[in-house]
């Protein structure tokens, strides 16, 4: 087996006395889909903010491709290689689809190029159009984002995190809000990424989740309390305790 | 050399005339007035903000002015004409409404001003174009070599004159004098002129505060002037600093210890405040209505100003707008038109008592010499009516004594 | 959402609209010019016409960080002032010839807006807009204290630049129409310099943290460090607004740091359209041209711009000019 | 220097700290509560004072004045509050600042339009002239009471916010909105409300500082510039915070005028600048 490419260790948050997180202590290899899990409040989100820089944990370390992350920006986690989407649709609504993707695609190298004119990158212009391609939203190019249907804006939200190439994608619920029919196309879509990159997924669509990972996490009260298969999670006697135990309609 | 600039200038107007004139067949209709044979005066003057009231009585003055001359045929049969503009009391405005009425309204001088920045300003753009201006705002600065221009005249009186002539009425021999001063060019002036007086009288001074300008709350100054223990307090600010700082030291109970005297006394801005605030309060001013019961000029002034205002008086500021346009039109009138040197020439020879007693300017900074009047502000028992303002303690006659000295100016002697 | 439905039946006429306004956004600069070359001949007075183009460069120069990148500053009559204060400084009291005056103006003001922005940056939304009117009332008292420097409440005076050597000519600079097409070189060189900046991939990327600053900073972007580029950009352009006024008025005013200075650039910037290229300078020359007219009309102008400006806030936020574009057009 | 001097600025400062609480507080409230920032702040401040001025001289009391003038001119900011603000809600949280921005333009040119530009006088009521001795040096009678009346308004305004049920629904608002609506409870009247008292406070400074200092068209201006780095340095919203700043800022710059009175205006600016290098959100504030 490869070596670990994001890893975590000890990682605890603090909000005032609030624990969000408490020794979270875990790893994760290349090429995978990891799922984490857990009911609300559990600290899903509190751990993708870690992952991807937003904030800063109280202690611990994380260290990807065996480099400690600490004091890195949350700005350059992206550069390293960590992209993310959110929970709620997070696209600059008052821009094209195409430019939504290619101002993206531009903070890697031209950030403070203020001469050249942004016509003449059409290199830029290409990867972004590619981007599109990727998520099936070529045809909706020029029209405004926040004029796209909610699963559009959603699979525009991917092509932004893609556009970077990371070799880690966090999605905090790809598919909140969807119908099935445009379920169905995310999933798809996800196992198309799958093939290229290392996938960690909030999710709280179960059935989904079963499907497409290959591990799954557990959190409850900030504590990681199961890590395993598919397979070994839905047997867990400690989750379904917690967790599948009051949610019986999702299993 | 000048001259030679001013005829190169000459030429070039008559040039952009032709050029304007023909742009505004197919342009707009508010380019270029036709070359008729008026005589313009461009007058910017503070229409909006504080000193708003001060503005028009100096716009009602100057046309009084502009009325009498028209009314005995104007000069050599030309019509004269005041511009009156909004200078908001901005020096940028000032200078832009200057420009406007050298290039646009082809005045033939500028008379105006009411704070010392705004007089600077014009200053610069007259003198830099040739024009003549005659300046109403009270400064030192202006009197030194260093912003002199030969094209402009003093009607006002500055700091050095009225700190004086207020020193030379207020202060004995041995008296200790505070002083609360306004920490701006205007403030120090006002200092400097006040010490000078205290130099020639003996007076000694126990204390000195420097506060900053435009200021709304003194409170924190008053307990050091109050343990100086002075016998007479010397405020040097102007407008509403004058009237804040005057209505704190009366509440802080400091007119008990000592009297207080400041530079310049205005009208309005008592008005402004309530008669107990300035009572027994001693300052100079350049004219006062009441005058009137000592000089014929100032009854002639008063009674015309009346005629043409239902009834109202002449004030202070305003006063400046009458005897610094009439001044303007007498040399004008010596001098047989508008032409610049002539005028300034004649200017440079003109005795004249308009409104307060004779005046001339003075030949090296163009300073006009004249009374300074040192009143005191009257008990509101006292007051015979809502004008009676003021008791005039002292009318000090025009002397060069009082200036500072040309060479003290920095001209060569 | 209903938007798209909304959208659908106007699609030809959008189209329409949309060539339109890359044709006005390809040669906005050109076009500009050929506005400003005909600007002192339609106006009352050349002394306003050369304003219009001051207070232009300026409002164009503001509208760089409030209309593009979403920083509603209210400190920006500092760098207007700084430029305009060195410049002076540098004619009057070093003897500095013109050209460098401008320039030691321009990269003064710059150095300015890099330091305020420095501290204002660090915070966020209404915050930034109070912290950099409390820092520049600090940039304006301590002009007032420094009088020996800058002619405290008096104003900065004796430096009026009379004539200028240019490609080996001598222009007359007290003649307003050669003053006028000596600063509107300046005023073109502005524009342009603005018009590349927000065509460049920096245009977008402040143009993405206007749009949703949290999403910028996820793609990548060092959103701290990109508004205080934008700022110091902006405030730059702005200082070489306050040059040029500083050789057009041969006067620096004290009250042009004062933070109503900073509202009225506020002012003009709306009033034409904040995030529009054309906007703030259509703004300035409304802003002035009413002023103008009104203040000769009647000395109570101030309550109808007053007025005038809080309409256009309640109902035409996008300005004159951003109203034109999405309402006229259509 | 003797200690008795010192003793006395430092109690000028104190009361001219309690004058700036007042000016501050209620620009932090209608902060605090609706994320507005009124620009118009001074200009209603500047109103109060006209029309405290005003009811003084119709009743003959200046206690009239005192009452009726800030619950007229709250009044009024309800006025604006339904009529101006409310329509900008949702949009650019810029868009409030500007509009009052331009409010203020319009406020103080009505005043100069009707009552002169020049100013009036407001004598301080007779039961209140005079000085009284502190052992340490003189003060006026009147501060001593606006210090007490600021006291007053601030135990108020604690009592209000903390412990009545208005009190809750406000601080709740100002945390949740969203939260307000799902609970039923119409968060637009407790704006409309806050920002009635908001005004109301500024006018009732007005009011009392119209005895201290001159009655003007202008007097807004400076009051706004003040109050505005009393918030900052307090922390936006927080009234904790534009207690202590007010105060802080007061004692500063009372000693300042003590040791260097030239400088006892900017260094207002500059303590502002300081606090903001160490701390950006403010004493009290909390970052965002």
């Amino acid at each position: 087996m490869n070596a670990p490419l994001l890893a975590v260790e000890n990682i605890v948050v603090k909000f005032g006395g609030f624990i969000a997180l408490q020794a979270v202590t875990t790893e994760f290899r290349p090429g995978r889909v990891t799922s984490i899990i857990g009911p609300n409040g559990a600290g899903k989100s509190t751990f993708f903010n870690v992952l991807s820089g937003v904030i800063t944990p109280s202690s611990g370390s994380i260290r990807f491709k065996g480099e400690d992350l600490k004091g890195t920006k949350q700005h350059d986690f992206v550069h390293r290689g960590i992209a993310r989407s959110y929970q709620i649709t997070n696209i600059f609504p008052d821009l094209s689809v195409h430019e939504n993707v290619r101002v993206a695609a531009q903070a890697g190298r031209a950030r403070y190029n203020i001469w050249t004119n942004r016509n003449r990158l059409t290199e830029l212009d290409d990867r972004a159009d590619a981007a599109l391609d990727a998520v099936g939203l070529v045809a909706k190019r020029d029209e405004t984002a926040k004029f796209l249907a909610h699963g559009q804006q959603r699979a525009l939200e991917i092509a932004i995190a893609l556009i970077s190439n990371p070799e880690v994608l966090l999605l905090d619920e790809p598919t909140a809000g969807m119908g099935p029919e445009e379920t169905k196309e995310m999933v798809a879509l996800l196992e198309k990424l799958a093939a290229e990159r290392t996938i960690l997924l909030v999710e709280h669509k179960m059935k989904m989740i079963l499907g497409l990972s290959d591990r799954i996490l557990v959190l409850h009260h900030g504590q990681l309390i199961a890590d395993g298969s598919p397979r070994d999670i839905q047997t867990d006697p400690e989750v379904r305790r917690v967790y599948l135990g009051q949610n019986d309609g999702y299993a | 050399m000048t001259k030679g600039t001013t005829r190169n200038h000459i030429s070039r107007r008559h040039m952009l005339a032709a050029l304007g004139t023909g742009a505004s067949v197919v342009a707009m209709p508010w380019i270029a007035r036709a070359a008729d044979d008026t005589i313009r005066i461009g007058f910017p003057t503070p229409l909006t903000g504080p000193f708003a009231a001060e503005a028009k009585d100096q716009v009602k003055s100057a046309e009084l002015a502009v009325k009498q001359f028209n009314d005995k045929g104007g000069i050599n049969g030309r019509k004269i004409e005041l511009l009156v503009r909004d200078d908001k009391l901005n020096g940028g405005e000032a200078a832009t409404r200057t420009l406007e009425l050298i290039e646009k309204d082809k005045v033939h001088a500028i008379v105006g001003s009411l704070s010392s920045a705004v007089q600077l300003a014009v200053n610069e753009v007259t003198r830099a174009r040739g024009v003549l201006y005659v300046s109403i705002s009270q400064s030192d600065t202006i009197n030194e070599v260093k912003d002199f221009s030969k094209y402009t005249f003093h009607e006002a009186l500055n700091p050095t004159m009225t700190a004086g002539a207020v020193a030379r009425h207020s202060f004995k021999k041995g008296m200790k004098v505070a002083h609360l001063v306004a920490d701006y060019a205007y403030g120090h002036e006002m200092l400097r002129g006040f010490k000078r007086a205290q130099a020639a009288i003996g007076v000694e001074t126990v204390g000195e505060i420097m506060h900053p300008f435009g200021a709304a709350d003194y409170s924190t100054f008053m307990p050091r002037l109050r343990s100086m223990r002075a016998d007479v307090l010397c405020i040097s600010n102007f407008g509403r600093d004058q009237a804040n700082s005057i209505k704190q030291a009366v509440d802080f109970g400091l007119k008990q210890q000592s009297r207080i005297v400041v530079p310049v006394l205005l009208h309005n801005q008592r008005l402004a405040v309530a008669p107990e605030v300035f009572e027994g309060v001693v300052g100079g001013s350049n004219f006062y209505w009441g005058l009137e019961s000592q000089l014929p000029s100032a009854k002639a002034f008063n009674d015309a100003y009346r005629a043409a205002n239902n009834g109202a008086i002449p004030t202070d500021y305003g006063a400046y707008g009458y005897t610094g346009v009439s001044s303007l039109l007498m040399a004008m009138q010596a001098s047989g038109g508008t032409d610049t040197d002539k005028v300034i020439a004649a200017l440079e020879a003109l005795k004249y008592d308009v409104a307060k007693g004779p005046q001339y300017y003075r030949k090296c900074d163009h300073q006009s010499v004249q009374s300074v009047l040192v009143l005191e502000s009257k008990k509101k028992a006292d007051m015979k009516s809502d004008n009676d303002l003021f008791s005039i303690v002292a009318n000090e006659v025009p002397s060069e004594e009082v200036l500072r000295s040309c060479t003290e100016l920095g001209f060569p002697g | 959402m209903t938007s798209p439905a909304l959208a659908a039946p106007s699609h030809a006429r959008a189209g329409k609209r949309a060539q339109f306004r890359s044709l006005v956004t390809r040669y906005r600069v050109p076009l500009s010019i050929l506005a400003l070359c005909l600007l002192p001949w339609l106006l009352p007075s050349k002394a306003l016409a050369v304003n219009v183009l001051i207070y232009g460069v300026i409002a164009v120069g503001y509208n760089l960080l409030f209309g593009y990148t979403g920083l509603l500053s209210f400190g920006h009559a500092a760098f207007v002032g700084a430029g305009a204060y060195i410049t002076g400084i540098a004619i009057g009291q070093f003897g500095v010839p013109w050209y460098l005056a401008v320039l030691l103006g321009v990269v003064g003001g710059a150095l300015l807006a890099f330091i305020m922005g420095a501290l204002s940056t660090r915070t966020r939304g209404i915050y930034f807009s109070m912290v950099t009117l409390a820092l520049a009332q600090l940039v304006y008292y301590v002009a007032l204290q420094a009088s020996a420097w800058t002619g405290g409440e008096n104003g900065l005076r004796g430096f009026t630049v009379s004539k200028i050597e240019l490609l080996g000519f001598e222009i007359n600079f007290l003649d307003p129409v050669n003053k006028y097409y000596v600063l509107m070189m300046f005023a073109a060189l502005a524009l342009w310099i603005v018009s590349r900046i927000l065509n460049s991939p920096f245009g977008a990327a402040i143009e993405a943290i206007r749009e949703n600053e949290r999403r910028a900073r996820t793609c990548g972007y060092d959103v701290e460090r990109t508004k205080l580029l934008a700022f110091t950009l902006s405030g730059t352009i702005c200082a070489l607004g306050g040059t040029m006024s500083a050789l057009h008025l041969a006067f620096v005013p004290l009250d042009s740091l004062h933070y109503l200075s900073s509202g009225m650039i506020v002012m003009m910037t709306l009033l034409g359209g904040a995030s529009s290229f054309f906007g703030p300078f259509i703004g300035a020359l409304v802003f002035l041209v009413m002023e103008d007219v009104f203040s000769l009309w009647t000395s109570h102008w101030q309550i109808i711009v007053g007025s005038v400006f809080v309409l256009f806030v309640l109902f035409l936020p996008k300005g004159i000019w951003g109203t034109f574009l999405t309402k006229v057009m259509r | 220097m003797d200690t008795e001097l010192i003793l006395m600025q430092l109690f000028s400062g104190v009361a001219l700290g309690a004058i700036l609480v007042l000016t501050a507080l209620g620009l932090s409230i209608i902060f605090g509560m609706l994320g507005v920032v009124n620009f118009a702040h001074g200009a209603l401040f500047m109103v109060g004072a006209y029309a405290g001025l005003w009811v003084a001289s119709l009743t003959g009391s200046f206690w009239w004045g005192l009452i009726v003038a800030p619950i007229m001119i709250g009044g009024f900011g309800m006025l604006i509050e339904y009529f101006l603000i409310r329509p900008l809600y949702g949009r650019s949280i810029d868009d409030p600042l500007l509009l009052t921005f331009g409010l203020s333009y319009v406020l103080v040119e009505g005043v100069r339009i009707v009552f002169g530009s020049d100013g009036i006088p407001f004598p301080t009521p007779s039961s209140l002239t005079g000085v009284v001795d502190l052992g340490v040096g003189f003060f006026p009678i009147y501060r001593i009471f606006v210090v007490g009346i600021v006291f007053l308004v601030v135990v108020l305004l604690w009592l209000g916010l903390e412990k009545t049920k208005f009190g809750l629904i406000v601080r709740a608002g100002a945390r949740d909105p969203t939260m307000m609506k799902v609970l039923g409870i119409d968060i637009s009247k407790v704006w409309l409300l806050v920002f009635g008292l908001g005004v109301g406070l500024a006018s009732l400074g007005g009011v009392l500082s119209g005895p201290m200092r001159s009655v003007n068209p202008e007097m807004g201006a400076l009051v706004l510039a003040e109050a505005f780095v009393v918030t900052v340095i307090g922390g936006l919203g927080s009234l904790v915070g534009s207690i202590v700043a007010g105060l802080l800022v007061g004692v500063v710059i009372s000693m300042t005028a003590l040791f260097a009175p030239e400088m006892a205006t900017i260094v207002m600016f500059a303590l502002m600048a300081v606090v903001l290098l160490i701390r950006p959100q403010g004493l009290f504030g909390k970052l965002a």
